[in-house]
């Protein structure tokens, strides 16, 4: 039973960034329609950024102090590097068909992970942190301080996006633009900053998801393949829903993990890396039963 | 097209709702309504906005299932049966919110509305010989004919996204009369129409019940083409059927003056 | 006072929609524009509020002013933000977001008086407040279009431009829409009311414009207009010499019986 | 077939070479001979083993052509590089690209890659370096492989440890295929020639998809653990189990180190179980042929063994060209074929044993059994230091080689 | 917010003119001259400027296989294969409107079942020694369309971006199970011979006395895109691509049409999974061997980036972008020769691998911001532009 715990704790912790990825997904999805493609190269990006912060800013204090501190920076600058990429490559498709959208970030994926690559060279890069490989007794079970640290972000990060979305007028807004960009501008709404900021916010979640991520291993040029599991996580959950999104992650997480750790023993015929694409399965049984996922907002359909 | 002369002799009624009930989430959409369509009718619906005129035709046509209540096409039940199946039994119709096939060609919205009579399969249609090709000339013929009649012929190969508001009208009625229809449902064919193209629909219609002789069943809130075009009209309010009959006996009916006509503002 | 001078627009490079419109709206007028189906009312309607842009089209000539102030280059939310609200065709609300949802988002740029606003458009469209927790788009076609309506007068605009509020909307309603129309005016909103119906329209517009192909054609007092035989024959469906309307029944059969007997 | 046609007055008539200089020409008065590369240069997973193979290839190349190039041609190895993204249709598409320019191929890295251009090869009859050490290049001529394979290594890790400790079971952990397949493989025959318990864990690439190695290391709890697995998923996978009170050892196949896990959190867990193994020195060994690339490479920004990997198997192309241009053979690219399977000896400059470049008879005869063990290291420039010279283990020293070991 | 078809103004203008010749011309002899006329119309190159450009187009390409290097060849005739490909994703995606990510799986279904057919049955893979052609490459299709049908359901429940994730899961699931089966598919890592092309006792993979194995190959590919772009021409025009196309624009209006919503997805998926089956045995026949994780996400994106790029909707558009993205590469190779001051050092950052790279999706980035409605829209453009010449509007 312990271990069953171990495992399941194991399993939130990264399910916490992919919880975190599939919110930057949902994020922009909610307010253009879109889903950006770019998000595996933003997280690559912002932990890379963090890799080069993180050593410069040296010890402050104490040593996890450094890492939120240069986290936070990564996410500022991975949130204005979103910027930028939205204003020169997707405000101009306002309006176009979502699957145009979705190609073009591809291709801008494509060309930022090359040049991110370049700067993440052969290896990888260590990410300053004082967890590691650390663990901790926890009511009689052993966690990793790292899923203990992802876990306690994601907290964060839901408190204050919860309270983004209720209590300020820009979170119906976002949900309006991405309905009918015209009747949104109609109602003083612009479409523009709408776009603009989802982006800097998927953007500034990317960040953070990479440099947890890269916590234990450091960044490589391959880390952003991690990214690709929050599409399934955010299915799960259903597309346009935030608290969609931090379920599917969290469950997908949980899932991986455990398949990860028993399936070898109890369903040995479904191959050794079943766990890899597990999170698939799941979604496609959860979306036998709800077509739009476990939260999702199903589509008006009236003649 | 041939004239369905076989329901004439027919006294039997094309369609027929009995006390049927629909309701949502808490609204009541339609409220034991019964009504029945004879051959040849023009029959109206009235009533405020959210009345549950509409929903009758969605119960109509199979897209709602009513919780309570049966209706019957041409003599079957059709509670529970998909919407493709009533169409193929031949009960056509067009729409509140145009739904035309935007990005396609007046021809080809019309072709598609005899999609039920072409019966050629996709492996032919690979081919482009034989069947397909000559089913193909035969049904173009047919649909330019309701071309000519609807005076569409300037339009044909245009996407009918591009058309004008009113041009898009006419290529729905088109679309539902080139399914052949044994009973025509018209869900406010003139709203947002000039009076000149009110005058031309109005004319249509007539044309369609008289000439070939199809029922139909109309929602309009255009009180004066109620008036003067319907047989019978009955009277919606609240999903409830308040009043039925000719339209002078409704438009003196005080219930249907109180929640529907007021003092009457219109063209 | 709102205005378009020489307006010419062109879409998609090619089509040229409005060749030379002049309008005014002046402040706590009502103004009447009819005009048979693509004559370019929507078209001048995005003009004046900045929404051409997202339709591929485009300003070639002339200029839209507010207050002396030219704005035909100035972005959709800060026209709103100015004060100028247009209803666009075709209701178009939010489909998915719940009523009460649809018009807080139009009052996005009037936060602070939302509840009275809230209020004031339940006082005045009673089904809303009942379904105030609905899905938008599964209300009946009228309801979307009161919801329209509602939500933009959430924001207290200057000008509201209306483009065909009454499709679809039952006899009653359309009595209540103009009743709606003048109470908004009364509390100092100009309207400029697109409509097919010329009767309701003209019965409480100060000023009428009849647009044809991309032109305004006639330019009139709204009392003139009522006079005016043309726009009685075409728009009011009276004729010079009879004495109300005639029945759709009698309407000529020219045409007709062609091929159809077959 | 189109590209670059030899020159008709030229002695000799094979694509890629030419009387002109080469481009740079180190020697203006020598013809040149144009060698190909088809690597992972950018964004396919082999990126941070192909960079340096292919730079310490040109280093290499630039030597010779110091050394006044090869009867009378400098060697260009730096005109035709092609990235082949780790795809086996883009290194085919590439390979069509130069294939008339180019006389040989100084690289065609990764196995699924090679495999797809082997038809072509055979029909160009081109010869071509590797740049993956599977145990199915002996069985192709075209293919100069040199050392050790994987499958060989996996058997000497395995005779090792038996040598060392009183181990009774043995876990592969690894990619499945040409490659920790192969190494798999060879632990399992000599697992099953020591007697010991075998256990065969396939893993997939990426951080997070190692949970599942992981557990079964743990629970299992083997003596030995061969891992055949890229850098990153060496540090997760030797990190974690370590974390989770795992002791036994590690093997890791040549592929699964890079010097820069020393700063990983996993670094201390690396230094206390992890053992290395190598088909020839690493970066820091003192040969004459290490020393020559150290010289020639001059300051690195990190030294790792990619770069030995493209120094060493640099070596008989060398020898072959020699051959070729000096020996009494066709000179066209049939030649060169004839050529390298006459070689019986390679001279390596210490870095490998002369006799390991045997290319004369069949493939069970020529194949190369000895590997190297290297431990952590963390003085040393690529991060390891032998610990146990070129040795052949007894299960490979008598294994039977009739095919590459991850089909059998 | 699925309504990619920007190809409905195909063909508009000019059938347009020979529509209202056609019927002036047949009005006063009567209908056998109408019948006569609807049937020219209805002809798939109804005009004499259409006739003669495709007459053209196909000329040059038949001529190409004598002018061009074997290694062009062989990269068209890749191109060619990816096109049949981009043809069935168009049917799928462009024409009834359900946006697939799982086109990668369809092609590995049938590159397998083409490889298992045509293998040595002696080798180490799973093989059944039938090298013709005209067994396997049917053989390919119909078991792909079979799971296109199996895979179809989803498709009936789920709407737009779900349906596209979810057929992105196909494809992971799918390379697990290509990975997993490696007696069939030699496994990861590994992979196998794929199908061996041979045709009335004439091997593709072999030079012959009279053409070169990329000049087989080129020609063989390139009728055979020929062929699949017809049928799929054909069937955009007919009932089943109407109904199709109905589905895209408006599903419900489509079912009171008396359109079966369920069916007509499961014939477009069924179809659709048939090219892209042919396609897949096809490529790989080309290439002549191939491994598992060739069947992943990149290989569904680049088809929906053909057909977007081409212009969903439309048969030109997917061929123009199929050759798009398969020429793309060779031409980004290219490209870096050009540009000063970049390294072709390997270990420099910015090398010219990078930019090559840098430029593959700067360029696909670019043309769609330049023109969202793909080639083909670019296409529209010139012939307008010459329409309306010398008038701008
Ligand atoms: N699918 C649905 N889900 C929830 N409520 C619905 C649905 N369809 C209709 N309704 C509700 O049922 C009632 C009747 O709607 P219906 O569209 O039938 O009205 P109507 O008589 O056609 O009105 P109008 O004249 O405005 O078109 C409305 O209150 C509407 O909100
Ligand atoms: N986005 C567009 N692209 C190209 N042409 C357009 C576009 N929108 C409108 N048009 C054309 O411009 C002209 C004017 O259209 P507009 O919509 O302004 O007419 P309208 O008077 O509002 O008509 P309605 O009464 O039908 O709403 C029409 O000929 C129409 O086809
Ligand atoms: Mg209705
Ligand atoms: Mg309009």
């Amino acid at each position: 039973m312990t271990h069953f715990l171990e495992v399941v704790l194991r399993g939130l912790g990264s399910g916490a960034i992919y919880a975190l990825l599939a919110l930057g997904f949902v994020i922009i999805y909610k307010s253009t329609g879109v889903i950006s493609f770019a998000q595996p190269a933003m997280m690559l990006t912002g932990a890379t950024i963090t890799s080069y912060v993180g050593p410069a800013l040296g010890v402050m204090l104490f040593a996890g102090f450094s890492f939120f501190a240069s986290m936070a920076v990564a996410a500022l600058l991975t949130a204005a590097f979103a910027l930028v990429i939205e204003r020169g490559a997707v405000r101009p498709m306002v309006g176009r068909p979502a699957f145009v959208v979705a190609i073009i970030t591809i291709g801008i994926d494509i060309v930022v992970r090359v040049v991110t690559s370049g700067f993440i060279g052969l290896g990888a890069r260590n990410i300053p942190n004082p967890w590691g490989l650390e663990r901790v007794e926890l009511a009689g079970l052993r966690v990793q301080e790292r899923h203990l640290v992802s876990l306690a972000t994601l907290a964060v990060v839901v408190a204050v996006l919860f309270w983004f979305y209720r209590y300020t007028r820009h979170g119906l807004a976002m949900r309006a633009a991405a309905f009918d960009q015209e009747a949104a501008l109609t109602q003083g709404v612009s479409v523009g900053s709408v776009f603009a900021l989802s982006w800097a916010m998927a953007g500034a979640l990317a960040a953070v998801a990479g440099s947890l991520l890269a916590i234990s291993a450091g960044v490589d040029r391959q880390i952003w393949i991690v990214a690709l599991v929050a599409l399934p996580a955010i299915i799960l959950g259903g597309l346009d829903s935030l608290e969609g999104a931090v379920i599917g992650g969290l469950a997908i997480g949980v899932v991986e993990s455990l398949v990860g750790t028993y399936q070898r023993d109890y369903a040995p015929w479904l191959g050794d890396n079943f766990a890899v694409v597990s999170p698939y399965v799941l979604m496609l049984l959860v979306l036998l039963a709800k077509p739009y996922g476990i939260f999702g907002t199903p589509e008006v359909r009236r003649v | 097209m041939t004239g369905p002369s076989a329901e004439r002799t027919e006294p039997a009624p094309v369609a027929r709702l009995d006390d049927v009930h629909l309701s949502f989430a808490g609204v009541k959409a339609v409220n034991g309504v019964s009504f029945e369509v004879r051959p040849g009718e023009l029959f109206a619906i009235i009533g405020p906005n959210g009345a549950g005129k509409t929903s009758l035709f969605n119960v109509l046509s199979g897209v709602y299932r009513p919780q309570e209540g049966s209706v019957e096409f041409l003599g079957e039940s059709i509670l529970g049966r998909r919407p493709h199946r009533i169409a193929a039994m031949g009960m056509a119709r067009t729409f509140q919110n145009i739904a035309l096939f935007e990005h396609l060609t007046v021809l080809d919205n019309l072709m598609l509305g005899r999609h039920q009579h072409i019966t050629y399969g996709f492996l032919q249609a690979f081919a482009w010989v034989g069947t397909a090709r000559r089913q193909e000339i035969e049904h173009r013929r047919a649909v330019e004919e309701i071309v000519d009649f609807l005076e569409l012929e300037q339009w044909r190969n245009m996407p009918v996204g591009l058309l004008p508001y009113g041009v898009q009208k006419r290529v729905e009625l088109g679309r539902a009369l080139a399914m052949e229809p044994k009973l025509l449902l018209l869900d406010e064919p003139v709203a947002g129409m000039n009076l000149e193209e009110t005058e031309d629909t109005a004319r249509y219609v007539l044309d369609i019940r008289d000439e070939l002789d199809v029922p139909i069943i109309m929602v309009e809130h255009d009180m004066g083409l109620v008036m003067d075009l319907a047989d019978r009209v009955l009277v919606v309010d609240f999903g409830t059927p308040i009043a039925t009959g000719t339209p002078d006996e409704v438009q003196r009916h005080p219930d249907v003056v109180r929640a529907y006509l007021g003092s009457e503002v219109g063209p | 006072m709102l205005s378009a001078r020489n307006l010419e627009v062109v879409y998609d490079d090619v089509v040229l929609a409005l060749r030379g419109v002049s309008i005014d709206v002046p402040e706590d007028k009502i103004v009447a524009l009819l005009g048979s189906n693509g004559a370019g009312k929507t078209t001048l309607l995005r003009a004046l509020t900045g929404l051409l842009d997202i339709h591929d089209g485009e300003v070639t000539k002339g200029r839209v002013t507010l207050d002396e102030t030219p704005i035909h280059r100035t972005s959709p939310e800060r026209i709103v933000r100015q004060g100028v609200r247009q209803v666009l065709e075709g209701r178009r609300v939010f489909v998915e977001l719940g009523v009460e949802e649809n018009l807080k988002v139009g009052a996005h740029t009037a936060r602070a008086r939302m509840a009275d606003n809230l209020e004031r458009v339940y006082a005045l469209f009673p089904v809303l407040g009942d379904r105030r927790a609905a899905t938008a788009g599964y209300l009946s076609g009228g309801e979307q279009q009161m919801l329209a309506i509602g939500r933009a007068m959430m924001s207290e605009p200057r000008y509201l431009l209306l483009d065909e509020p009454t499709l679809g909307l039952a006899p009653r309603m359309v009595e209540n829409i103009r009743d709606v129309v003048l109470e908004i005016n009364k509390g100092g909103t100009a309207v400029l009311l697109v409509e097919q119906n010329a009767t309701m329209a003209l019965s409480i517009a100060d000023h009428g414009y009849v647009m044809e192909t991309g032109r305004v054609v006639l330019d009139k007092p709204a009392a003139a207009l009522l006079r005016d035989d043309d726009v009685r024959e075409f728009y009011l469906g009276l004729h010079p010499g009879e004495d109300g309307r005639k029945s759709f029944r009698d309407t000529k059969h020219y045409r007709r019986k062609k091929r159809w007997s077959a | 077939r189109g590209g670059g046609e030899a020159d008709g007055e030229s002695a000799v008539s094979a694509p890629g070479v030419s009387d002109e200089a080469c481009p740079d020409a180190v020697n203006a008065d020598n013809g040149c001979i144009y060698l190909g590369t088809i690597s992972d240069l950018t964004q396919g997973p082999f990126a941070p083993l192909g960079v340096p193979i292919t730079e310490a290839q040109a280093a290499f190349w630039n030597r010779v052509n110091e050394d006044g190039g090869i009867g009378g041609y400098d060697i260009d190895v730096t005109t035709y590089v092609k990235d082949n993204l780790y795809n086996p249709q883009t290194h085919q598409q590439v390979y069509g690209e130069i294939e008339g320019d180019v006389l040989a191929l100084a690289q065609t890295l990764g196995s699924p890659t090679t495999l797809a251009i082997i038809p072509d090869m055979d029909r160009d009859e081109m010869v071509g370096a590797p740049a993956s050490w599977t145990s199915l290049w002996a069985f192709e001529d075209a293919i100069l492989e040199s050392g050790a394979n994987y499958c060989v290594e996996g058997m000497n890790a395995v005779d090792y440890m038996v040598g060392e400790k009183d181990i009774s079971s043995v876990m592969a952990v690894g990619f499945p295929g040409d490659y920790g397949g192969d190494g798999a493989a060879g632990a399992e025959i000599a697992a099953e020639a020591n007697g010991l318990e075998f256990t065969g864990v396939e893993t997939a690439p990426g951080q997070e998809a190692q949970a599942g190695a992981i557990s079964a290391i743990v629970k299992q709890k083997p003596d030995l653990v061969l891992l055949g697995t890229g850098p990153t998923e060496t540090a997760v996978i030797v990190g974690q189990a370590a974390a989770q009170g795992f002791q036994g050892q590690f093997i890791g196949l040549g592929p699964t180190w890079n010097p820069a896990l020393l700063e990983t959190p996993a670094a201390p867990a690396l230094e206390a179980l992890y053992m290395q193994s190598g088909y020839w020195g690493p970066f820091g060994t003192e040969t004459p042929g290490h020393q020559a690339m150290r010289d020639a490479l001059g300051e690195v920004a990190q030294p790792n063994d990619g770069y030995t990997a493209g120094w060493a198997w640099s070596y008989p192309l060398k020898a072959a060209l020699e051959e070729w241009l000096e020996g009494d053979y066709d000179k066209d690219r049939a030649g060169l074929l004839e050529a390298v399977q006459s070689l019986e000896t390679i001279d390596y400059e210490g870095m490998l044993p002369e006799e390991a470049g045997n290319r004369t008879g069949d493939p069970d005869e020529t194949i190369f059994r000895e590997s190297v063990l290297s431990k952590v290291d963390p003085e040393a420039p690529s991060g390891v230091t032998i610990v146990s010279d070129f040795t052949a283990g007894p299960t490979a020293s008598e294994h039977t080689f009739d095919g590459a070991c991850f089909e059998g | 917010m699925t309504t990619l078809s920007t190809g409905s103004t195909s063909s508009t203008g000019a059938a347009r003119g020979t529509a209202t010749r056609a019927r002036r011309g047949g009005r006063p002899s009567g209908r056998p001259q109408l019948y006569r006329s609807y049937a020219q119309e209805l002809a798939l190159f109804n005009t004499r400027p259409k006739r003669i450009w495709v007459g053209i187009i196909v000329l040059t390409a038949f001529g190409l296989s004598q002018m061009l290097t074997d290694n062009h060849l062989n990269t068209l005739a890749l191109a060619y294969a990816f096109a049949i490909g981009a043809l069935g994703l168009n049917i799928i995606t462009g024409l009834a409107g359900q946006v697939s990510l799982g086109h990668a799986f369809f092609l590995g279904v049938g590159a397998y079942t083409a490889a298992a057919i045509s293998g040595d049955p002696d080798g180490r893979t799973i093989g059944f020694g039938i090298t013709n052609i005209l067994v396997w490459l049917p053989a390919a299709g119909l078991v792909a369309g079979i799971a296109g049908v199996v895979v179809a359901p989803l498709a009936t429940r789920l709407r737009g971006l779900y349906l596209a994730i979810v057929t992105l899961g196909l494809v992971f699931i799918g390379e697990h199970l290509f990975r997993e089966w490696s007696d069939l598919t030699g496994g990861a890592g590994v992979g196998r011979e794929s199908a061996v092309p041979e045709l009335f006792g004439i091997e593709f993979a072999r030079d012959g006395d009279l053409l070169t194995s990329d000049q087989k190959f080129y020609l063989l590919m390139l009728v055979l895109m020929l062929v699949f772009a017809l049928g799929a021409r054909n069937l955009a025009r007919s009932r089943t691509g109407r109904a199709f196309a109905a589905v895209r624009d408006r599903d419900m209006a489509a079912e009171m049409m008396a359109i079966n919503l369920p069916r007509a997805k499961t014939v477009a998926f069924a179809i659709s999974s048939f090219y892209a089956g042919c396609s897949g045995a096809l490529i790989y026949s080309i290439i002549g061997f191939f491994e598992p994780s060739t069947f992943g996400l990149l290989l569904s994106v680049q088809f929906i980036a053909m057909v977007l790029i081409g212009g969903a909707g439309t048969v030109s558009g997917a061929i123009m972008g199929a050759l798009f993205i398969t020429l793309l590469p060779t031409l980004t190779r290219e490209l870096p020769a050009y540009v000063p001051f970049i390294s072709g050092q390997v270990t420099d950052t910015p090398n010219v691998f990078q930019l090559e790279q840098v430029l593959y999706g700067l360029l696909i980035v670019g043309f769609l911001l330049f023109e969202p409605r793909g080639l083909f829209g670019i296409w529209i453009r010139i012939r307008n532009y010459w329409k309306g010449w010398p008038f701008s509007y």
